[in-house]
């Protein structure tokens, strides 16, 4: 077994590159690893193409701190507060600096991660038809049903390859082997079609653990660089299971991010003046340990035995 | 007559869309709690899906803040992920799909993206999440919007959502086989589609409210619907079930 | 809820009907549910279109019993036995009559399927390129792929829909949700492309046990028209933690099938001359409680609480 | 020298055509036993592949009979769908395929479905399975046969599973990227392409075989590789492990 854990700060350091492709969560509002998001900010990395259906505040965030080139997803804002600030500020006024924007809905952007995962040469679908996303983003061509008989007209999505993905997790064990429970959104797709994945786990587990149930896995170890233990990582999103949301954390992250000294306060507070994932935690303090589900609605045993 | 505020009354206008045994897209906030009325009154075979990948029959126990709260995957139906789930819009499975919106046009076309266009963006707005997707592919959209003026407008500047497009026979030319706008539920009246051209036309005025009130807080020359009526006050089961379902009193 | 628990034979009688598209289990070598192979074998259905990647021996069974019209697969046989008797004797000497065979690979009937459940008007592959399947099959179409800038074919897929899918499954409820473990194949794909979804389940559970880990459902219960409650219907496949594969039935398939008659006397007296499936069940005896998996490896928990 | 049965010697050939870290689609029968055996000497960190949805790093504890046995199930690394698995193969990811076949051609083309051709059937085989997809998107491909006249031909009479085709860029003509068989284990002899045609040629031969005998029972004029030699007999190490995988003696 090769050993991948080691700490999120090298992860970051060593597998994100400036103008790489990256993945932060996939699975829309929850296990979205923020401790992430945070670790890319503090190591001031630029220039990156954020790719996601909906990751709620992350991608906001990392735009406010000058790392983002291009959006290239079908959402970016702030799932209960609303608006994106830093969103708005950088496709309005270009600060701090211009981005491209590469327009998709979910489901399109769900199937360019598809086909990137699995080799298909592009996707076609039956949406976004009638949309301007179709106009607004050049990356889709129009073809013809070639099977019907009348004109039907289809979108062809080309593939979408992530060169990181970076998806929050339950628990790992040591050579990046996994269990994911709950809705998974696009976690999946995004990690078989990105050259490197890195898994942050609330929890490391003995590799026993994982194998005792290989159809929990989301994403089998041999394809993970590396793994990271942070407990509450995703913080403020939630994890099924492990943590509730932290919504009040996301409404604060709002309001104080309406106008760009506001956001970059909170970006002191919360990003640049704590020591990693470990400081943040501490800063939380008791605020973390509210969040933590506490009660056990264990899932019916299953039994794979074979003898 | 019950007591309820406009937001209660946007909830039941909604619940009454949808039917029982439907599948049903619910998206966040206001619709979800109309799914769960629906369920406890006339629509207890009714199934809802959020695009994240969480399918229910009775809803979440606790207050949501978004679809993938840990309330909303205990004792789901169905965790699994997005293209399952929308795969089902695209199969022609969904019959009822719920969006809202910043502006929409008499066309029921739904602008979430680019105020003012893609070319000169005034405000950037999130962008579709799976509304393109849910507005093209269920078989009968139901928007739910503030009623002002600068949000109904005569065009929208970028169709993020489309409705009828261009009017008549404008879903079939873009090549979408089925759907549309339905309803228009907002915080006055319920606007829907009439005519071969779908123009959205007011079918319904809230209590309270006048349909003049309606057409002068609306962007176009909004028509009224043969029938126009007033759209009737909830009644003590549907209260009910909304306290049920909204048990901190949220929308009250 | 909708109860939809009925007997197997009710749920053949109604829910299949002659000239079908049929899938029957669509996991390759797992959870094949034969006993629906045999009820339907008992109730005489005609010109059906078999569906499968590879269904074992099951789909030879209906071949030879003249329940079949048309095979659209990627392999018919006998996995542990080699070839499948009957259908060399209806595709070389029409014995009972002729099939028609749509060839396609365990890929191609993949994504066929794939685009069936989730409404893709086709999908393209890289697959079967070079291979006779393009030419044996008309169903597929060539053509160039739009995103490339040199000249590079793909093959067009077109989507696939049974009007049933009959699975095999580990437990469901009375409305037709079911938990599935150990690898799936096609069979979740199948079940979602299908009009009318039959579940033939080992174990019958109270609702709140499939609700307590809704990550591990195959096929949602609205999907689901009628559960069946069969223990080791899978036999002579096996079921990932239930049952063993009886491979030595297999093989006494394979051998008594080489000739017509030898096929006649097995179908006499595995399916004719028993009673539906309890009375299977039966005639096993001692042979099923040896396949019986007594052992217990249970996967770790899973918490769902969220509070 | 260790004592060992053909078999024996093919599973061994197999297993040294598996690299360290590979991620290797396995198959049944003889390629899963040389998995284990290349797992336990020289690729302890290869992965293994099954097209009914298994991915594995040690191979199961019990003899198999098909790849969804229950054995095969319990401890993998992943246990999921088939498209999961096969689209590893369409991204480019698979490095080593195993496939077996009723018929090859000297330009490694393998049919499993109708000999005698589609239009013309004189033995209907069981059809692809997961082969065709297994030939044509694997980086490299090794073939496992019985060396027999009928078996080895000219031409096969249906391509099922391509291999080089027609020859020289048959493969590119045809639009397929990369792979083609890079071995082929019969019961006498190793065959591997030669030359741009990319045609079998002899490579070794079995101890105990001489290359007259295999030429005089392969159906093309088999031509012999520069460097041609005799397959190495199996080690020590490389017979314990075999031992090791193959408990019961299966293959003794």
């Amino acid at each position: 077994m090769i050993e991948k854990i080691c700490s999120l700060s090298d992860a970051v350091r060593d597998l994100v590159r400036d103008g790489d492709g990256v993945v932060i969560g996939a699975s829309l509002e929850t296990a979205i690893p923020f401790a992430a998001t945070y670790e890319i900010i503090r190591q001031g990395k630029k220039n990156l193409e954020m790719i996601a259906p909906i990751s709620d505040a992350s991608t906001d965030m990392l735009i406010g701190a000058g790392c983002v080139g291009a959006v290239t997803g079908a959402w970016v804002g702030n799932v209960s507060g609303g608006l994106g600030h830093n969103y708005r500020r950088a496709a309005e006024k270009q600060i701090p600096h211009a981005l491209d924007i590469n327009d998709y809905s979910n489901f399109t952007i769900g199937m360019a991660l598809f086909a990137g995962a699995y080799g298909l040469p592009y996707a076609p679908v039956r949406s976004i038809l009638g949309s301007d996303i179709i106009n607004s983003n050049p990356a889709f061509k129009m073809a013809t049903n070639p099977f019907s008989t009348e004109t039907e007209p289809v979108v062809l999505v080309p593939p979408v390859k992530p060169d990181v993905a970076i998806l929050g997790v339950q628990r790992a064990d040591a050579a990046g082997n996994n269990h994911y429970w709950g809705s998974s959104g696009l976690a999946q797709e995004a990690a078989l079609a990105a050259e490197r994945v890195i898994i942050v786990a609330d929890e490391i587990v003995e590799p026993d653990v994982i194998s005792s149930d290989p159809s929990r896995v989301l994403v089998p170890g041999f394809r993970v660089a590396a793994v990271c233990h942070v407990p509450a990582g995703t913080h403020p999103a939630p994890l099924t299971g492990r943590w509730q949301r932290d919504s009040a954390f996301f409404n604060d992250y709002h309001a104080r991010s309406r106008d760009v000294d506001g956001y970059k306060a909170w970006l002191d507070e919360w990003v640049f003046a704590v020591e990693g994932a470990p400081g943040y935690a501490k800063k939380l303090g008791d605020r973390l340990s509210a969040l933590k589900i506490a009660g056990s609605r264990n899932a019916a045993h299953a039994n794979y035995a074979a003898e | 007559m019950a007591d309820y505020s406009t937001q209660e009354l946007m909830i039941i206008a909604a619940a009454r869309e949808i039917r029982d045994g439907e599948l049903v897209f619910v998206g966040m906030r206001l619709p979800i709690t109309a799914y769960g009325v629906a369920r406890l009154t006339h629509a207890p075979n009714a199934v809802g899906m959020f695009e994240g990948g969480v399918t229910r029959y009775a809803p979440a126990e606790e207050t949501l803040y978004t679809m993938c709260d840990p309330a909303n995957q205990r004792n789901a139906a169905w965790t699994t992920g997005l293209i399952q789930v929308m795969g089902h819009l695209q199969a022609g499975r969904v019959d009822t799909g719920f969006i809202g919106g910043a502006e929409i046009d008499k066309w029921g076309n739904i602008n979430t993206s680019y105020i003012g266009g893609h070319e000169n963006v005034q405000v950037k707005l999130p962008g579709s999440g799976g509304a393109a997707d849910i507005a093209a592919m269920s078989k009968r959209l139901i928007a739910i919007m503030n009623h002002e003026k600068r949000r109904l407008v005569e065009r929208v500047s970028y169709i993020t959502s489309p409705g009828y497009i261009n009017g008549e026979g404008g879903r079939a030319k873009a090549g979408i086989a089925v759907g549309g706008p339905a309803a228009v539920i907002t915080d006055k009246a319920v606007l829907r589609p009439h005519g071969p051209a779908n123009e959205l036309h007011l079918s319904s005025v809230h209590p309270g409210h006048t349909a003049d009130e309606v057409i002068e807080n609306t962007g176009w020359e909004l028509k009224t619907a043969p029938g126009m009526t007033e759209t009737p006050a909830p009644g003590d089961a549907e209260m009910t079930a909304l306290h049920q379902v909204d048990r901190e009193g949220f929308w009250r």
